[in-house]
């Protein structure tokens, strides 16, 4: 108890810079609902079908963006033992899984109207896709089988790192097994989508990609408060540990 | 607007989602940070100073 | 480091012969499997005949659960894990060692197997090569990632659970590739079989490699 | 040099401190009785001196290695008799002892003496473990320890489950295993034996060292 700012310390994950991103993010969704759903034209074959694809393509970008540094994560973990590290790998996988999630839900919503089925064997990035999100539930399910954390953290690495080196071969085997794909083979270069579409698209891209950043730095820093309380608990119980020796030093021995 | 019914579910469930993940790490940060030593919240330290 | 492969692996065997439990309950298991999806197909011959190849590799990753789970509580009910890291033993000759087991144990399994489908679901097996060549390299992949995953799954709660959800969509791509290859092989559906083997080579190439570098940490983590 | 030296170890059991800071330092050649209560913190220091236990904070030394950063000479160096026998069920006495003195690059020739010694009878050497009885199966367990000749032994418990003759064959063991230099660190219960056969009593409780008396 010797500093007095106990009472001032805010009790909040908050700090300026993911504030001002939170700000951001919202503005940017206010903007990205109104280009979405009245700034974007509808599209000549999907209609107005395709204003779902503003927020699945950026779901998807962000769900292989949010592996890829889970992967990075897991890789540092395995190779420093970094702490630091193998929070953000955790953080990362959750918001992932989230975005995979919804990517696969909004695909599905989409493929409905536009391609009469909610879901389709025959694409490639949706079974894809799919595999990824149930590696990472087991990768979620490792965390959270609990024990020695370096241990976990070991463990939920060396998954992360089987889910990547595995995913291509189950992009490759899925492409092979139906030769084919229903989706749109990049319909962002192709140049046949109008300008304002292009634009929010990528304004969803941005908004998703600040909210990924936002909620990483409260995601971490809880991360590091719970591993601090668990710290501070081990202070506790090494001093309770030594208390129980002294009670039984001086009764019982003989 | 056609296919309105898809468009608010596709939506809506996305913001929804995002949303309540946002709420509960607050939470869980607020719950957290109200039990650890003020002296131990690093980054406030450096950035919240004012 | 050969040495040490092949005692350890044949020292699961010998534990296996022993115990009898791959012949006295996981074969039986498997025919199970194959009668009751008999039943779930309503024993139409025209399905069967084209659901047979994913059928027989789906009961291959049921026993794969099983053995991997066997595998793994022989080294964890006594404490032989701590054992073999006493013994100064490479990991990487017990994770090759005990996959190798695994491996031997699956095609066992597999050719019951390939026997019941030619029985059980009137399979006409065009190229025995191709079901031969596809058994193997299918095989050692799905020991290796079964291997790596069972040692990381020891030890902890639920870990039986825990265990498929893990181990059953890292195997996916052997379920594609090995289903289409055996359609081949049955001549049930017209694809090149031989091409799915080299996906296969290369899935167990990749599980292998990432088990050999990984296990060591995950044998230390008790 | 000593063969063991611990400085404020603190050892974790999934969160629990199962050691909070032991200092002990253990020359060669010394009987060392651990004793305190259960749950002291007893086979978790063993563990730690065998360089199989994850150290929090402080550093321990074995015959000059560190377990953290160089456990496997330290594992290479030490036999332990633990909680668990670490033999396979399924496989007959003599099976298991081949495997484990193959793996640890031990001379197998050794076995039959090593049984014999240990009063394991020829009969039992092709039965299956699991038909062992508890202290057949401990007694064999010591054997794949003896094989190893370690320089030091560590033994949890040893006595348990043993008859009166096993109890008097592992006091013969320990004294010649300390006659012949090797150093024993052994947990025990069993004080009316060990306290005699000891040369060194230390009482562990609440995961530290709390006695430490040399006879």
């Amino acid at each position: 108890m010797t500093t007095p700012a106990i009472s001032e310390a805010p009790v909040h994950t908050r700090s300026t810079t993911s504030r001002l991103l939170g700000v951001a993010v919202l503005v940017g969704l206010v903007a990205l609902v109104v280009l979405g759903f009245f700034g974007a034209p509808e599209d000549d074959e999907q209609a107005d079908a395709v204003r779902l694809i503003f927020v699945h393509v950026p779901s998807a970008l962000l769900t292989y963006a949010a592996f890829s540094v889970t992967a990075v994560g897991s890789v540092m973990w395995l190779w420093k033992r970094s702490v630091w590290w193998d929070l953000v790998a955790h953080g990362s996988a959750e918001l992932g899984v989230i975005f995979c999630g919804l990517t696969l839900f909004t695909g599905s919503v989409w493929g409905r109207p536009t391609w009469n089925t909610y879901w389709d064997w025959g694409d490639v990035r949706l079974v894809t896709t799919l595999i990824l999100f149930l590696l990472m539930i087991g990768y979620l399910a490792v965390r959270s089988m609990g024990g020695d954390e370096s241990a976990i953290a070991t463990r939920s690495a060396i998954v992360a790192l089987i889910a990547a080196v595995n995913l291509p071969i189950v992009n490759r085997s899925v492409e092979w097994w139906f030769d084919r794909t229903l989706h749109q083979k990049s319909s962002l270069t192709d140049g046949n989508l109008e300008d304002l579409t292009l634009f929010t698209l990528l304004l969803g891209v941005v908004v998703w990609s600040i909210f990924y950043v936002w909620a990483m730095i409260h995601r971490f820093r809880v991360g590091w408060l719970e591993r601090e309380l668990r710290v501070g608990d081990l202070d506790l119980a090494i001093e309770q540990r030594r208390a129980e020796a002294h009670a039984a030093g001086d009764g019982g021995d003989q | 607007m056609t296919h309105l019914g898809y468009l608010l579910v596709g939506w809506g469930v996305s913001l929804g989602a995002l949303g309540l993940y946002a709420v509960r790490v607050i939470q869980r940060g607020r719950q957290a940070a109200a039990r650890v030593p003020a002296n131990r919240r690093r980054w406030l330290a450096s950035e919240d100073a004012s | 480091m050969w040495r040490d492969i092949v005692l350890v692996a044949g020292k699961d065997l010998r534990i296996e012969s022993r115990s009898r439990v791959t012949f006295s309950q996981v074969v039986p298991f498997a025919g199970l499997v194959l009668v009751l999806f008999g039943f779930a197909l309503d024993a139409n011959r025209p399905v069967l005949e084209r659901a047979t190849s994913g059928l027989f590799w789906i009961t291959v990753m049921f026993v794969t659960t099983l053995a991997v789970q066997r595998s793994t509580s022989i080294e964890t009910t006594d404490g032989a894990r701590r054992a073999l890291l006493l013994a100064g033993i490479e990991p990487v000759a017990v994770f090759v060692g005990k996959a190798a087991a695994i491996a031997v144990q699956l095609l066992a399994v597999e050719l019951v197997l390939v026997g019941g489908i030619v029985v059980l679901y009137g399979a006409d097996i065009e190229s025995f090569a191709l079901v031969a060549a596809t058994c193997l390299v299918a095989t050692v992949g799905i020991a290796g990632a079964g291997t790596l995953l069972g040692a990381l799954v020891a030890g902890v709660r639920a870990r039986e659970t825990v265990l498929p959800i893990l181990l059953l969509p890292v195997l996916a791509p052997v379920l594609i590739g090995a289903t289409r290859a055996f359609d081949d092989a049955l001549g049930s559906v017209a694809v090149d079989g031989w091409a799915w083997l080299g996906m296969l080579a290369g899935f167990g190439a990749v599980n292998l490699v990432l088990g050999a570098l990984t296990y060591g940490v995950l044998l230390e983590e008790t | 040099m000593p063969i063991i030296a611990l400085d404020g170890v603190v050892a974790l059991l999934g969160r629990f401190p199962a050691l909070a800071g032991v200092d002990l330092a253990v020359g060669s050649g010394e009987i060392v009785l651990l004793q305190g209560p259960n749950g002291a913190g007893k086979s978790t220091l063993l563990r730690v001196c065998a360089g199989l236990q994850r150290i929090e904070s402080g550093r321990a030394l074995v015959l000059d290695h560190d377990v953290v950063t160089d456990r496997a000479a330290v594992r290479r160096s030490v036999g332990l008799l633990g909680h668990d026998t670490a033999l396979y069920d399924d496989l007959s006495v003599e099976e298991n002892l081949r495997f484990w003195a193959r793996v640890s690059r031990v001379d197998a020739a050794a076995l039959d003496g090593a049984l014999d010694r240990l009063g394991v009878a020829d009969r039992l050497r092709n039965v299956p473990v699991r038909h062992l009885s508890a202290g057949q199966r401990r007694r064999t367990a010591l054997a794949a320890v003896v094989v190893r000749r370690p320089q030091l032994w560590l033994l949890d418990e040893p006595h348990a489950g043993l008859d009166q003759s096993g109890r008097d064959l592992i006091d013969g063991l320990i004294r010649s295993a300390a006659a012949a230099g090797a150093t024993v660190l052994l947990a025990s219960h069993e004080l009316d034996r060990t306290i005699e056969l000891a040369s060194r009593h230390v009482t562990v409780a609440g995961g530290t060292i709390t006695r430490d008396r040399t006879v």
